[in-house]
């Protein structure tokens, strides 16, 4: 029970209740059933992209290229839509995860063949993919009458009354729970970000990682971006700009260390939520506009020295706990 | 391959990218100039430069941040910061010399403010200048809302604007070599430069030889977000108006600049003419793409590729090589 | 040998690239660089459309478009210098900011270029004339005025605008401000002002916000393409249709499938492709000294008619059309 | 020999035209504790790397049962049998005891093939009890001791059911008990038939456990034989090419007054209650398991970590360090123990680290003076017989033993009055070892007060004047030379002196 108390997942989530108790105060509209569905809806994508984000992390890297591959893979199959509104949506949704699939291995490949510093590949191709974006769709855009009432509807498609966004990102929460968790590869990622040298001792393929953990983060990035461009019912060459800091933030609330080796799948979707629920409270609340971005900087700045200065905390307690027991 | 030859290894790559950079840069030229007729005038070319030298004397700093292994991904937002409050200034009517004081001054503030958090709580730059990122254009959005300022002193728009006497050479570009030899000289033939390497190679090593490593840092991250000043002083003078959304993206831009001059990411390794010849690559680059209207969405495809390539060049030089017969030893 | 490699492959993304660029031609024709606010938007890229078509009317005219990557004045500025520097003959402009234009236009007029602005203005010393669309306080008291109609003059509403920086926008919000403090309004009540900074998600979840923090909002006018879009969605998806009414300037292409659901039952837009094609126009007459652009000349601009350039060298181009149900599927086609 | 399970011949190993290997021959039958003895440089840990598929050799064949194969990778080494316990940590911090045992071999269940994590807790417990170690198989590493990160470390090996296991200096944090232990598993591995190779350089070990031995110096293969049939002396003469009297030339040095005088010095959970006294000209040395928080002391003192009470005076008078360059300015000097990591810049030249710390001194005002650096560079390394092609040499192109001297030309070039070493011959060769101990007594004898730290008895034994030894963050004993000896200190060291 102590152990639960110390662990960065449960300060998180009294932060998150916090807030909401606070802004509740406020606004008691804030507390019903239905914003918190809404709450879930928006932060969906979020969370999704940034389990993502997070494999990529675990292992030391970064991705910063997520905006716009999101961006390239809900482009093309909205103009996929467009042109041939005849193909099914698991189709659909099959070359969505694909061409994200292959974004992201583009990147694995540099990284991990190349050995280009993760940081300079994605910098590198996050321009690349977000110019072919307009290359691709000669830089107009996709509407919501250009698609199929299939193809729109499908985010918002409810099975017990819950939304299939939201199915989805429980899916690929649960999916990656289990991945990490639970097989080799998962643990492997762990073992890379947590020390590159011991992991090579006990025969763990650096290079394997690295690519996997790139193209499955792709892949991700693939299915939300055509979750995205379908939810808002809009395909845009400025689609998800910026997106890449957001589940970067997302990441580094829930306590996901920058270096690598450590962070968990609930960990970042309490951080997608935390960030949803900021976003949100600050319309419901009215606080200004303006105040909107200032806000968000100063929480994640917060956040960020309170997960270190937490943890250095637990580290001098562990090390009094030991000398106690001398 | 014996000591002998290794003896000289690092200069030697050093020198290796400079070449391949004056080379890119030469084609560059070449390519631009058989393009269009227009780039080889030397009018257009010092107008050219008005468009990069802000983002260029952000680079140096920025490159010395990077040499430590750090990162800044907030200096866009603190040009946006800065400008806020010189336009606050000159609407309260503050003359163009309190301005520049102004605008050095909010600048490295917000810079030590990130060093401040980086050293004091040690938390990777990264993770710090990514929430500071959005929280100084934050308080840009929030003194301006939907505003701009507009009303400067007319001699602040020299900084931005202004030639060298009768000259058709910028102000800015004059202040920017100034610059650029200021922080090579700094970075290559001073006990700071020599820390600094010592520091981004190896900061422990560094500590244990008694280098104040997190003082060295507060100090370049501060000096950084004076340059940023520096910077906003002269894009605002430049086009003579404050919003809070001027200059989004350039944090990214600087920092390809500075990578594809030769600067390692991880860190330890740099040079201040691979980021010279770098910055007029790009600045050139783009110039002459514009002249023959390629769009700047297709623009930022090259300069990704541009980075990518460049940055694979050496390796792929290294692996034509014939393999030597011995294994590595690196940790 | 690499390197020669190198220089290979620059070559050819160099040549590819210039494939892709279907400007580059002949030095003899007169040039018409049209620079709009960012690329990528689908207003402009009507705007475009019609501006090709002047220039094929007129003939001997190379059309360049162009546009930053994201909308702010010091991308513009870059593409302006380039402009100035191929010597192009005119440069038309819906411009990021008012102010932060005019020293690097003035540079443009000393260099012989004739700079006109469309759309969203510079100020009057950095161009020779600006062609609004409508007159501003036209655009913003008929926002007001439709949106009255369709809640009866009764309720809360709300604006769901572009970036906060957009000049054109917020000039339409000042004088919708203006139109509300008339009797006919005392009823209604603007409640809030929110920026969805012409991004999808972002617009969308402003106006999640919005009928979220006022139960009794009974209309949004959002003067913005891609706001107006987002919030019919958005509305779409609350089940907000028809309880909460929606207007605002859209393409019509854009807003067709709201506008045939009965989310958004009317909202009006000048014509992108007149608004290109007029400019266009006027720069090249203007370039062939066929007009002056002085105050009070009225300019005979092709096929739209006459255009009368009123004070401050501002010429109007019309009246917005009102889009419904009926004539929505004409236009999407359009624009 | 028909059970001989891996045999290697002519192995060969250069890093950048140095020779780690030079022609080994090993092998090893199957129910036998091989000693693998030698010098620390000698070329021990490349072998086993080698053999566990870390690095390719050079040159050499290696034959696994009878036949010729090649590790290209350490998975194929592990598919092969071979499990190793190696000697630097090789751990995920962040990770579970479970975690770390089974990192790159997970057990799957058989049915889905999803992780079976129940399985692996309870091996993992069956593993610990076995060792008699009391945690939790889920306690993150990052939370344990040294010596108990080493067990975890040898429950790793013993988990992967290997035929071959190498221990690569398995004991040298270990309590004497937690060792009793590992002989006990040594053994049973041993009449389970499998080949356990053991690799020491403490001599009662190995005649207790091996039962064979082969030795290696500088590189090179020196000989190979059973225990039985040899004596101490002879293998210390294989070792180290000379007999032991000729290795440590304490010149006998005045010693003056106190310099430094250290008064209960404590920081929370590492250390407590530090006090000892250092008078000029001395060599105080300081012994203790790894982990016994003599590094940290001594980090402490130089201004790296901070203290949470006591005091330290230096030449009677109190001062307060905060770091490293309020030390230096103190007339102290630390040659810290992780050459690589807190030593040397190794991407760096041996002019710009032996010039780091007094880099303020050899410039002018701001402006780096490289023909000063030059000369400094010249006078110490040359005093210290640096070899190098040059001074503009990188120090990642040096042989271990040569960093080693660079990073003690760099403190000794900031003039010390007191210099703290630690464990300053650790990994590298003997003849640079009997220069560095050289350079010591000299060192001492021009007056400068010496701390050392070492892990390495006959260096303690053969260098101080006086011997404080420490056990889990308290001194458990002081000894002058005269008293000092083996028994004594090991004692001391392994905490059953009580305070």
């Amino acid at each position: 029970m102590r152990d639960l108390f110390r662990k960065r997942e449960f300060s998180l989530f009294i932060f998150i209740l916090f807030i909401v108790f606070g802004v509740s105060l406020r606004t008691p509209s804030f507390l019903y059933i239905n914003n918190f569905v809404d709450i879930l809806n928006d932060t969906a994508i979020l969370s999704m992209v940034a389990i993502g984000q997070l494999i990529i992390i675990v292992t030391g890297g970064i991705d910063l290229s997520v905006g716009s591959s999101l961006a390239l893979s809900g482009m093309s199959v909205a103009l996929l839509n467009q042109y041939h509104p005849g193909i099914p949506i698991f189709v659909i949704i099959l070359i969505s995860i694909a061409i994200g699939l292959l974004l992201g291995s583009i990147n694995g490949l540099l990284v991990s063949r190349a050995k280009i510093p993760p940081i300079i590949t994605t910098l590198g191709t996050m321009s690349i993919y977000r110019g072919l974006v307009f290359v691709l769709c000669k830089g107009s855009w996709v509407s919501a009458h250009e698609m199929t009432e299939t193809f729109r509807g499908f985010p918002r498609s409810s099975f017990l009354g819950i939304s299939s966004l939201i199915w989805i990102s429980i899916l690929i929460v649960i999916l990656f729970l289990i991945f990490l968790n639970l097989s080799r590869t998962g643990r492997e990622i762990y073992g890379v970000g947590g020390n590159k040298i011991a992991s090579q001792y006990v025969g763990i393929n650096l290079k394997k990682i690295q690519y996997i953990v790139f193209t499955l983060g792709g892949g991700i990035t693939g299915l939300a971006g055509f979750l995205w461009v379908a939810r808002y019912a809009a395909a845009q060459s400025e689609t998800a700009i910026g997106f890449e800091f957001q589940t970067i933030a997302a990441c580094v609330i829930g306590g996901v260390s920058i270096a690598g080796g450590t962070g968990t799948i609930i960990g970042v979707v309490l951080g997608s939520f935390f960030m949803g629920i900021v976003y949100n409270a600050l319309t419901m609340i009215n606080v200004s506009p303006f105040w909107q971005m200032a806000i968000q900087g100063f929480i994640i700045l917060f956040a960020i020295i309170i997960n270190t200065v937490m943890d250095k905390r637990n580290q001098q307690l562990m090390l009094r706990k030991r000398s106690f027991n001398e | 391959m014996n000591k002998e030859n290794r003896k000289i290894s690092l200069p030697n790559i050093i020198w290796q990218w400079e070449i391949i950079l004056l080379f890119i840069f030469i084609m560059v030229v070449i390519i631009n100039s058989n393009l269009s007729p227009y780039f080889l005038d030397y009018t257009n070319l010092m107008n050219t430069t008005f468009n990069f030298i802000e983002k260029a004397i952000i680079a140096l700093p920025m490159m010395f941040v990077i040499i430590c292994g750090d990162i800044d991904i907030s200096v866009a937002s603190i040009i946006a910061l800065s400008s806020v409050f010189m336009g606050m200034a000159s609407q309260a009517g503050v003359n163009t010399f309190g301005l520049v004081a102004i605008g050095l001054f909010a600048g490295s503030a917000a810079g030590f403010l990130n060093g401040f958090v980086i050293t004091k709580f040690g938390i990777p730059a990264i993770a710090v200048t990514l929430g500071s990122m959005s929280l100084f254009r934050g308080i840009a959005y929030v003194i301006l809302g939907d505003k701009a300022f507009t009303k400067y002193p007319i001699p602040f728009a020299y900084f931005g604007q202004g030639y060298i006497g009768n000259t058709m050479i910028p102000f800015e570009l004059v202040l920017f070599l100034m610059l650029a030899i200021i922080f090579g000289i700094i970075l290559h033939r001073t006990t700071i430069g020599r820390k600094v390497f010592a520091i981004g190679n190896n900061s422990t090593a560094a500590r244990f030889s008694g280098i104040p490593v997190n003082r060295v840092r507060l100090i370049i991250f501060t000096v950084t977000g004076l340059c940023s000043g520096l910077a906003s002083i002269l894009l605002t003078s430049r086009i003579g108006s404050t919003r809070p959304n001027i200059a989004s993206g350039w944090e990214l831009e600087i920092i390809t600049t500075v990578v594809l001059g030769g600067v390692a990411i991880t860190g330890g390794k740099g040079n201040i003419f691979g980021v010279v010849i770098s910055i007029f690559i790009i600045g050139f680059l783009k110039f002459g793409m514009g002249l023959i209207n390629i769009p700047g969405k297709v623009m930022t495809i090259i300069i990704g590729l541009l980075l990518i390539l460049a940055i694979m060049l050496p390796q792929l030089i290294e692996r034509l090589k014939p393999k030597n017969s011995f294994g590595k030893v690196k940790k | 040998m690499k390197k020669q490699k190198f220089i290979l492959a620059i070559v050819l993304i160099v040549i590819l690239l210039s494939s892709v660029v279907s400007f580059a031609g002949a030095q003899e024709k007169i040039r018409i660089a049209m620079l709009v606010k960012n690329l990528g938007n689908a207003f402009f890229e009507a705007c475009r459309d019609g501006g090709l078509e002047a220039s094929k009317e007129l003939g001997g005219i190379e059309f360049i478009f162009q546009g930053p990557t994201t909308p702010t004045a010091e991308g513009q500025i870059e593409i302006i210098d380039s402009l100035i520097a191929q010597k192009v003959n005119a440069i038309v402009i819906s411009a990021n900011d008012v102010d932060a234009l005019v020293p690097v236009c003035k540079r443009a007029m000393q260099s012989g270029i004739t700079v006109i602005s469309f759309d969203s203005g510079i100020a009057p010393e950095g161009r020779i004339l600006h062609l609004a669309p409508s007159s501003s306080e036209f655009i913003g008291r008929s926002q007001v005025k439709m949106l009255a109609n369709l809640i009866d003059y009764k309720g809360e509403i709300a604006i769901l605008s572009a970036s906060s920086q957009a000049t054109n926008q917020n000039t339409w919000i000042e004088w919708m401000k203006e139109e509300l403090k008339e009797p006919a309004y005392k009823d209604m009540s603007l409640v809030a002002v929110v920026y969805g900074d012409d991004l999808s998600d972002k617009s969308y979840r402003e106006a999640t916000g919005l009928f979220k923090s006022y139960p009794n909002l009974r209309g949004i006018i959002s003067p913005t393409t891609v706001g107006i879009a987002a919030t019919g969605k958005a509305l779409e998806d609350a089940g907000k249709s028809g309880k909460i009414e929606l207007t605002g300037l859209g393409l019509p292409s854009e807003m067709k499938q709201y506008i045939k659901n009965g989310t958004c039952r009317q909202m009006s837009l000048w014509n992108p492709i007149d608004l290109g094609y007029s400019s266009t126009y006027i720069a090249y007459k203007l370039i062939k000294g066929e007009f002056q652009g002085k105050e009070g000349e009225v300019m005979k601009v092709g096929r739209m008619g006459e255009i009368k350039i009123g004070s401050g060298n501002e010429a109007v181009m019309g009246e917005p059309y009102i889009f419904e149900k009926d004539n929505i599927d004409k236009f999407a086609e359009i624009y | 020999m028909n059970n001989c399970i891996i045999k290697m011949k002519g192995i060969k190993k250069y890093f950048y035209g140095v020779k780690a290997l030079d022609g080994v021959d090993f092998q090893v039958r199957t129910g036998e504790v091989h000693a693998l003895i030698g010098e620390n440089g000698a070329g021990k840990s490349t072998l086993v790397k080698i053999l566990t598929g870390v690095y390719q050799p050079t040159a050499g064949t290696i034959i696994l049962n009878h036949k010729p194969t090649q590790f290209p990778s350490p998975q194929v080494s592990q598919k092969a049998g071979i499990s190793a316990i190696h000697q630097e940590a090789t751990m995920f911090p962040d990770l579970s005891i479970v975690e770390n045992i089974f990192m790159g071999h997970h057990i799957r269940n058989k049915a889905n093939g999803l992780l079976s994590w129940r399985e692996m807790k309870d091996k993992t417990q069956i593993l610990l009890d076995k060792l008699e170690l009391d945690i939790r198989p889920d306690t993150k590493v990052r939370n344990l001791s040294i010596a108990q990160r080493h067990m975890v470390e040898i429950a790793k090996a013993l988990s992967l059911d290997a035929k071959i296991v190498i221990m690569d200096e398995p004991t040298s944090a270990l309590t004497l008990k937690e060792v009793e232990y590992l002989y006990k598993i040594i053994r049973k591995l041993k009449s389970e038939n499998k080949a356990v190779i053991f690799i020491s350089h403490k001599f009662e070990e190995i005649f207790e456990i091996a039962d064979y031995f082969t030795v290696l110096r500088d590189g090179k293969y020196v000989g190979e034989g059973t225990i039985a049939d040899i004596t101490v002396d002879k293998i210390v003469q294989m070792v180290i090419g000379r007999s032991l009297e000729q290795m440590y030339s304490k010149l006998e040095a005045e010693q003056g007054d106190i310099i430094l005088k250290v008064e209960n010095l404590t920081r929370i959970g590492v250390f407590k209650n530090i006090s000892f006294d250092l008078h000029k000209g001395e060599i105080l040395g300081f012994f203790g398991l790894v982990g016994a928080g003599r590094s940290e002391v001594m980090q402490t003192i130089f201004g790296i970590d901070t203290k949470t009470s006591g005091e330290v005076f230096i030449n009677g008078k109190k001062v307060n360090i905060t770091n490293p360059s309020d030390a230096m300015k103190h007339g102290l000097a630390y040659l810290p123990e992780d050459r690589q990591i807190q030593g040397a810049i190794l991407a760096m030249n041996i002019r710009e680290n032996i010039t780091l710390p007094i880099i303020d001194r050899t410039s002018r005002h701001i402006f780096l003076d490289r023909n000063r650096e030059f000369e400094i560079t010249d006078e110490y390394g040359k005093n210290i017989e640096i070899k190098a092609s040059g001074w503009e040499q990188l120090v990642e192109d040096l042989s271990g033993g040569n960093q080693q001297k660079v990073v003690l030309a760099k403190w000794i070039a900031t003039k010390p009055r007191i210099l703290i070493m630690d464990e300053p011959t650790k990994g590298i060769d003997v003849a640079t070892k009997a220069t560095v101990h050289n350079f010591i007594s000299e060192l001492a004898k021009k007056g400068i007060a010496i701390i050392l730290v070492s892990s390495e008895l006959p260096e303690i034994l053969g260098m101080s004047n006086h011997v404080i030894v420490m056990h889990e963050g308290i001194i458990t004993a002081k000894f002058t030379r005269e008293e000092a000896n083996s028994k004594k200190i090991i004692r001391a060291a392994i905490g059953s002196i009580s305070k």
